[in-house]
């Protein structure tokens, strides 16, 4: 009991911790800050997974933890900052909608995911509870980054921050099977978006290399 | 075999004939054959209709095939009402095809037109056999979609593809009306069947939802203004033997649909209900023949005229109902009467002046009347029985016209039966309105026949133009038979129509078999009473009494000459009155108001040798009133919406986001 | 025995209405010039110059169709068959009840339509003018003529003329407002459908001004006397018309004797006069309208008919 | 193979997945192709053959049950005739050289694989496993929409790639979080996925977080079916890739994505306490239905013409299952068995006629009737099928949705018919200029495989004039288990 209770606020401290960082994460405004501030996001997960791979005794989620840790972590940012030099993307991030409104929304969302989840019933152990909440809260906020942002290599960001969300419920949840599969699914799937960045030369938006040419390509205004 | 098994059949074997039209193709035997053998199969199912009608069809034959909605099946039925709109709808097919066998050999896209006409002859039996909603309006919408490729025909003319894609769509729009209706009248539990209808008790919310959905649906198809617009461009671009079929037959089978569903499955109409309609009616009437008679061309002036005539039988219709409502069964049943005769009428002269329109085409290759004239030293034969269609159309004794005419007046004659303040004062305007359509009638269709066919051709093509192929010849001669046959005996025809007045009312006309010299009596030989064939018999005596003594007393010298027009006989044709100028008086009279018509005279100054030019311009308040406008409505939004095809990826994130956050706060908020 | 009688009054009044029509118009024309200080032509003028048309030669123009031919001879019959149904002297005629007063204007439309479609037929501009006013016309005057058979019809509860008259006449009415606008208006559509001054001038030789007149401009001959016969006619048909619904006095009732058959005809003769004199003075009184100004004087007459009509409603509500 | 042992299952995943495998292969294009129909038609014998062996009872990973079997047949049947028409298709890519030989290897291993993926989604009774595969199916899809590496290809499978991702995610947390709702129940491990279980007891489960579930699964599986706003990536998706994937698309992955709603709707309606997906389907239907009827009237290419009628098409689909009731369920599930069979036969003709004329500009495209008879009538009655006109079977589904929802919900079935009005009025105009007209662009004759469209229209209006009995009880039994 006594050592549920310690589990309990340390997965509950590092999933807050993560709502923080996505958090943070919607106030930078350069680049490389991003990139590190998402590492630290990356990191604060593996360590909330590898809890849980401890108080669920589930080794296998250790996997998903070391996932995190290497994959997300250090490889993607490094890519990411090679990335950026490479095509040569101008460090400060234009946002489409300012930092503060921003920020008011992100904490919006914060408190809409609280309300919801708050709602639950609490004969679900209140730890899934929490956590979910935290979970749904993180995967606003990824959302919340992708959107705000005009830049390819922050979306990026943004939709890995999206699924670390989707990693922290994952692992919540007790005993939930595939769990170590999604996560590699989803390596690999941010994997392809990445490549996918740097071979179309996409600086600017997901859309496409060159603005100009959008809308010849919507093959309506041709 | 009973009667609908029999017509059945008949459907099966027209159904049969398109396929086959299918696999023939464009050989040359493709067109007698199918044209032929439509012909017959015309021929028998009608002989079958007429059986069923007058050998006592009080007893309805059903019919189910496992088919169509799977738990109910296709239920066919066969009664009286069912029965006259298949003479109506036969006797226009078995004309049109005998006219097909010859200007059949004209068409130069056969392959176009031979698949679909049995189809769509197929398609307007069945809709008056179906007898459960789904049937229904699957031949309903089978019998337009047919028509449409029809109309589709000949679509390398221009403004056909218009033609067509209005009239597709104003077709769907009423028959998504009627599902609407068929969906009240059948309720939650989908009872589809007619019978089950019938059977059900419907609340008056449900009665008025239902009659403006059929005014919208039927009223679509049968032309009813403002619903009238598709009629006049699509009716003109078929060919023309099918032009006949649209406007004497199909406009027919939408009168039936609405006839079926407010007095048959409806049962007892209310008599605001019998305001609208008859308001509608007159409205239709006159606007429908002043539209008629500012046109310049011959076919779409008959398809005009249609609109008319659907008026009248509307404003019959209403009478009917107003009676109906107020339990006076008699005066509904001359009311009633008096509209199916019309209708039966109609199909019979517009059937016959679209084969002379398509005559003239034929002839001419023009259906510009300002392009025409003189035809009727060209071609004898079409020029004499469209005289009778025309003389018919005018409601003019002794043909068939005047004699519905006559009945729908004696109906009005009645109103003062009827209870309701607004129904005696409106049922008088009503009358006055359709005397007005009558004799508006009467004046289109002098002008008509008068530009077309008298006074000096205005063009080389009419000028060498020849009489046409006597199967077309042949088809317009029989509906001729037919027009002065129903006026100078039309106690046999009221007869024949009373066991569906019996049926659909509960009352009917006094029996005329009785009468004294076959004349008719409505109501009472007191009140009033038609004797068509003494009319006749009087006038040949009179006229020939005259040519007797005037070719025994006065001279007999006649010298042609040149025309004297009052100095100026060497006057070019062109100066002759045209359709347009002929419109002139009346358009000055109700024009202005009608059409916002302005005329616009450019006179040149003395001494300057240009022609002065005269403008007209006429607006059709109709279509700029509604149709314009909805079309820009849709294309204005649909421009505006159009921008969401050119957003970016962010943006669509964004969208995908705002509805999470949304439904998630909906959720917050509700549960 | 009775068939033959009637048989008898049939044939006696359609000799009557195609001797006396000519006799009508002469008339009239000699009141008018009477009017104005003419001496006038001969009462009996119409009646010579029909034997001269008659008399002379038809110059018909080339292009001339059977139907241009034709015409005449129907116009002719449909309205003498009309005016023969009208009843003149006596109620009951055999064949009143063939057509009603309904059919009646029917019979006349068709006289017209086809007198239109001639003028049509030779292609002069003149013709064209003549039928195009003529139908419009016509297209008012027919709603309001129908208003007034509804007016009659819910007086005498029928449209048949023989009926009609024989209630008026019979039984005791009663002077009503609705009767008389109905008849204002039934003198107006007359006057109309008769192409009299003021809406058409049947002595005119100022061919714009024509409407009647353009229209059988290009006839001679007999053909030309047909016309002009049938339109003696159809001006006796409305005047007896007039008399026998709204003066129906003295008119012989079916199955009466001679006498009063002889008392009908006398009458009627009288009627015919009178009518005749006040047509006369009304046309001498009145200048000719412009033909643009036809349809709100119809337009009148088409108010007075439904003003009466509901005017009877409200007066048989009580 | 032994009868005895032959399971049908096993064979509808394993046949396109070992010959996905070969067919990566194997090199030589018309060798490929006629695998590839072979591998199509033998899934699809197979998939027959559901119906007489018996089924097996629902384990944590397979499900064989009425709703499911309707899905997976019509999918590989869909898939053996897009085969066929893939390899006449494929031919002409290769003459005319917008197609290498190495990219056509890749191709047909992936046709397969997606075949796999969705057949795999059908039967997946877990709903892990369902998500694994209708992402593997759209991920499969993503490649072949960018195969012809045109940068318009390019642009329009990233938009696909990146929307469809998203829409994963939210997808997986819809998943989870049902899992999460499940557990107190079922407790942990493996049976907090499986389906069925979950079915059973679904009425103890905690409403809040179902309800948050399906708004999650919603948006996520919705993106795929495409509903607006979610649709974005649709249009272009089946614009820019070969033909036969854009058949694929709107008859199959669109189902695929559909079914798993209906799943998770069957779901939440076993729950009392939780929210009625009903009315969120039904204002997600009427609103895509409409959106993409006006869409319709400024379209410009064929291709997405046809798109955005199947983003209406699906939009009264769900319209349907959320009005539920025995009658618009029938309907739902016949409106999208009719849909799939007809869009697909519509994109048959659209192909050939796009690469005969060279185009995929409709104002480029006219008369085709008078060059090309065949196509030209074929697409004639298949855009006559889709605006719903008698006598094929779309109407007779609309008939049904639009009657029954009038007599319940007046107001639902005018803005309805409205939409189907309006839409009705695009396709039949586009119709019109292309169809008829003097013809215009290159007249030459088709070397087209017309058996797979006719087929299709063939098995539509037979549809429209009579359904089978057996067919009729099951689809209603069907209905029922839709609620």
């Amino acid at each position: 009991m006594q050592m549920h209770s310690i589990a309990f606020d340390i997965s509950h401290t590092l999933a807050g911790g993560l709502v923080l960082i996505s958090l943070m994460m919607l106030y930078q405004d350069r680049l490389y800050s991003l990139l590190n501030v998402f590492a630290l996001h990356a990191l604060v997960l593996s360590l909330s997974v590898a809890w849980q791979a401890f108080i669920q005794d589930a080794p296998h989620l250790y996997v998903t933890a070391v996932i995190a840790l290497v994959f997300k972590a250090i490889v993607i940012p490094v890519a990411l900052h090679r990335i950026v030099k490479q095509l040569g993307i101008h460090r400060d991030i234009e946002s489409a909608v300012g930092i503060g409104p921003t920020m008011l929304a992100g904490m919006g969302l914060v408190a809409l995911s609280l309300v919801l989840m708050l709602r639950v019933t609490s004969d679900a152990d209140p730890l899934a509870r929490e956590d979910l909440a935290f979970a749904l809260s993180v995967v606003l906020l990824g959302l919340l980054v992708m959107v705000t942002r005009r830049n390819a290599v922050s979306q990026v960001v943004g939709f890995m921050s999206l699924e670390n969300g989707l990693v922290l419920a994952a692992t919540g949840a007790k005993g939930m099977p595939l769990v170590v599969e999604i996560s590699v699914a989803f390596s690999i799937l941010i994997a392809f978006i990445v490549i996918g960045i740097f071979l179309f030369r996409i600086r600017e938006r997901f859309d496409s290399v060159d603005v100009s040419a959008l809308d010849d390509f919507r093959g309506e205004r041709r | 075999m009973s009667a609908v098994a029999l017509q059945m059949v008949c459907v099966a074997g027209l159904l049969g004939l398109a396929a086959l039209a299918i696999v023939l193709g464009r050989s040359k035997i493709s067109t007698p054959v199918i044209y032929g053998a439509t012909l017959a199969v015309s021929v028998f199912a009608l002989a079958g209709a007429l059986r069923s009608l007058l050998g006592g069809a009080a007893d309805a034959t059903t019919l189910t095939l496992p088919v169509g909605l799977p738990w109910l099946g296709a239920h066919f039925r066969l009664d009286a009402l069912g029965s006259f709109f298949l003479i109506v709808i036969n006797l226009g097919g078995a004309a049109a095809s005998l006219y097909g066998l010859g200007y059949g050999h004209h068409e130069h896209a056969p392959h176009r037109v031979l698949p679909f006409f049995p189809a769509f002859l197929a398609g307007m039996n069945l809709v008056v056999l179906a007898d459960d909603a789904f049937s229904y309006l699957l031949c309903w919408e089978f019998m337009s979609l047919a028509s449409w490729a029809l109309v589709m025909a000949h679509h390398r003319e221009p403004g056909n593809a218009r033609a067509g894609y209005v009239y597709l769509v104003m077709a769907s729009f009423g028959t998504l009306t009627l599902l609407l209706a068929f969906g009240l009248l059948a309720g939650p539990a989908g009872g589809y069947g007619f019978a089950a209808i019938r059977a059900a008790q419907h609340t008056p919310y449900v009665a008025t939802l239902v009659l403006i959905l059929m005014l919208l649906g039927a009223g679509s198809k049968a032309g009813l203004v403002p619903l009238h617009v598709w009629l006049p461009l699509a009716h003109p671009a078929a060919p023309s033997h099918v032009s006949a079929l649209m406007s004497g037959v199909m406009t027919k089978v939408a009168i039936y649909g609405f006839i079926r569903v407010m007095f048959d499955l409806l049962g007892q109409p209310s008599w605001p209900a019998s305001v609208v309609v008859l308001f509608l009616g007159s409205i239709t009437a006159v606007m429908g023949i002043l539209y008629a008679m500012m046109e310049k061309d011959l076919k779409r002036l008959l398809a005009y005229s249609t609109i008319e005539n659907i008026g009248i039988v509307f404003a019959s219709l209403g009478l009917a109902m107003a009676f109906q409502a107020n339990g006076l069964k008699a005066a509904a049943a001359l009311a009633f009467t008096a509209a199916l005769f019309h209708a039966l009428n109609h199909s019979f002269f517009k059937s016959l002046l679209f084969f002379g329109a398509g005559a003239v085409l034929t002839a001419t290759g023009e259906r510009d009347m300002d392009r025409l004239g003189g035809l009727i030293h060209r071609m004898p034969f079409t020029s004499f029985v469209v005289l009778v269609g025309c003389v018919a159309i005018s409601a003019l004794p002794p043909f068939n016209g005047f004699v519905s005419e006559w009945l729908i007046f004696q109906a009005v004659l009645q109103s003062p039966e009827l209870p309701q303040w607004a129904l005696k004062i409106m049922v008088p305007a009503v009358g006055a309105m359709l005397a007005l359509a009558a004799a508006l009638a009467a004046a289109c269709f002098v002008k008509t026949y008068g530009v077309t066919f008298l006074g000096r051709p205005r063009g080389t093509t009419a000028a060498t133009a020849g009489e046409v192929d006597r199967f077309s010849l042949a088809a317009m001669f029989s509906l001729a038979a037919l027009c002065l046959l129903a006026g100078i005996l039309p106690g046999l025809v009221i007869d024949a129509l009373a066991p569906v007045a019996s049926q659909i009312l509960g009352g009917r006309m006094p029996a005329q078999s009785g009468q004294a010299w076959l004349s008719i009596v409505p109501i009472a030989e007191s009140r009033s009473s038609y004797n068509g064939l003494l009319v006749m018999v009087f006038i040949t005596l009179a006229a020939s009494l005259a040519v007797y003594f005037i070719h025994r007393l006065a001279s007999h010298a006649l010298r042609r000459g040149p025309a004297w027009g009052c100095g100026f006989s060497d006057a070019t044709p062109a100066a002759q009155y045209s359709s347009v100028s002929f419109a002139q008086p009346i358009r000055r009279v109700f024009g202005t108001l009608v059409f916002h018509a302005r005329d616009h005279v450019t006179m040149p100054p003395p001494g300057d040798l240009r022609p002065a030019r005269l403008r007209i311009e006429l607006h059709d308040l109709v279509w700029n009133g509604i149709y314009a406008p909805i079309a820009s409505a849709v294309g204005f939004s649909s421009t505006r919406l159009n921008r969401l095809q050119f957003l970016t990826i962010r943006r669509y994130l964004s969208l995908v986001f705002a509805t999470l956050v949304t439904l998630l706060l909906v959720l917050a908020i509700w549960s | 025995m009775v068939v033959i009688s009637d048989i008898i009054v049939q044939g006696v009044q359609m000799l009557l209405v195609l001797l006396l029509a000519p006799l009508l118009t002469g008339y009239v024309r000699k009141i008018k010039a009477r009017l104005v200080r003419r001496q006038g032509a001969s009462i009996f003028q119409p009646y010579r110059d029909l034997l001269r048309l008659l008399r002379k030669e038809v110059v018909l123009a080339e292009n001339a169709s059977w139907l241009f031919r034709v015409t005449p001879y129907i116009t002719f019959a449909a309205i003498w068959v009309a005016a023969a149904l009208v009843p003149t002297f006596a109620t009951g005629l055999l064949f009143n009840w063939t057509a009603d007063l309904i059919a009646i204007v029917a019979l006349l439309g068709s006289a017209r339509f086809f007198l239109a479609l001639a003028g049509m037929d030779i292609g002069t501009s003149f013709g064209g003018i003549g039928s195009s006013r003529e139908v419009m016309i016509a297209a008012l005057a027919e709603p309001a003529m129908l208003l007034i058979v509804f007016c009659l019809a819910l007086v005498a509860g029928s449209t048949q003329l023989s009926t009609v008259s024989h209630l008026l006449a019979s039984s005791y009415v009663g002077l009503r407002v609705s009767l008389g606008m109905a008849l204002v208006a039934l003198f107006m559509v007359a006057i109309a459908e008769n192409a009299r001054i003021p809406v058409d001038n049947p002595a005119t030789h100022l061919e714009l001004t024509m409407v009647h007149e353009a229209m059988i401009l290009e006839y001679s001959g007999r053909h030309l006397a047909m016309i002009e016969l049938g339109a003696f006619l159809k001006l006796l048909l409305y005047v007896s018309l007039i008399a026998c619904v709204f003066f129906p006095w003295q008119i012989a009732l079916y199955g009466s004797g001679v006498l009063s058959y002889g008392i009908g005809a006398g009458a009627y003769i009288l009627k015919l006069a009178l009518a005749g004199f006040l047509l006369a003075l009304f046309e001498t009184a009145t200048a000719k309208m412009r033909v643009f100004r036809v349809p709100q004087f119809l337009g009148a007459a088409l108010m007075l008919g439904l003003l009466g009509t509901l005017l009877l409603f409200v007066s048989r509500s009580f | 193979m032994n009868l005895s042992y032959f399971d049908p299952v096993t064979a509808v995943l394993l046949i396109p997945i070992s010959s996905a495998a070969l067919l990566a292969a194997l090199p030589g294009y018309r060798l490929t192709a006629r695998l590839n129909v072979v591998a199509s038609l033998t899934t699809f014998l197979a998939a027959l053959s559901l119906f007489v062996a018996e089924r097996p009872s629902p384990g944590p990973y397979v499900l064989i049950d009425d709703l499911n079997i309707v899905f997976i047949v019509l999918n590989t049947f869909v898939g053996f005739t897009t085969s066929i028409f893939s390899a006449s298709y494929i031919a002409h890519e290769l003459e005319t050289g917008r197609l290498t030989p190495t990219y056509l290897r890749f191709y047909h291993a992936m046709y397969q694989t997606m075949m796999f993926g969705m057949n795999l989604a059908f039967v997946s009774n877990n709903i892990g496993l369902m998500w694994v595969a209708v992402e593997l199916a759209t991920l499969t899809t993503v490649l072949m929409v960018g195969i012809y590496r045109t940068h318009a290809a390019l642009e329009a499978a990233w938009k696909y790639f990146i929307l469809g991702s998203v829409g994963i995610a939210l997808a997986l947390f819809g998943t989870i979080l049902v899992y999460m709702a499940a557990r107190p129940v079922m407790g942990e491990g493996q049976d907090g996925m499986v389906w069925t279980l979950l079915v059973e007891r679904a009425a103890n489960f905690d409403a809040a977080l179902l309800n948050v579930a399906f708004v999650f699964l919603f948006l996520g599986y919705g993106t795929k079916v495409g509903l607006a706003p979610l649709h974005a990536w649709l249009p272009d998706a089946h614009a820019e890739g070969p033909t036969p994937i854009s058949a694929v698309l709107s008859g199959l992955l669109l189902n695929v994505a559909l079914y798993a709603l209906l799943r998770f709707k069957i779901l939440l309606a076993a729950n009392p306490a939780s929210i009625a997906p009903g009315p969120l389907m039904v204002t997600m239907g009427l609103v895509s239905l409409i959106f993409a009827a006006f869409m319709l009237y400024r379209r410009r290419d064929i291709k997405r013409l046809f798109a955005y009628s199947s983003i209406e098409h699906m939009g009264i689909i769900v319209f349907a299952f959320g009005m539920g009731g025995p009658l618009a369920n029938f309907a739902g599930l016949l409106h999208m068995v009719m849909h799939s069979l007809t869009k697909s036969a519509i994109f048959y003709a659209v192909g050939h006629i796009s690469q005969i004329k060279g185009t995929q500009r409709i104002s480029r495209i006219r008369g085709l009737t008078v060059t090309h008879p065949a196509l030209g009538w074929g697409l004639v009655a298949g855009v006559v099928a889709i605006a719903g006109l008698p006598p094929l079977g779309i109407f007779m589904s609309e008939f049904l949705v639009v009657s029954s929802t009038f007599a319940r919900q007046p107001l639902l079935a005018i803005v309805l018919v409205f939409g189907l009005l309006l839409a009705f009025g695009a396709l039949t105009l586009r119709l019109t200029s292309v169809a008829f007209g003097e013809p215009r662009g290159s007249a030459a004759p088709a070397d087209a495989s017309y058996i797979p469209m006719f087929a299709h229209l063939a098995l539509v209006l037979g549809a429209g004039i009579y359904l089978p009995a057996p067919l009729v009880v099951w689809f209603q039994h069907v209905a029922q288990l839709l609620g």
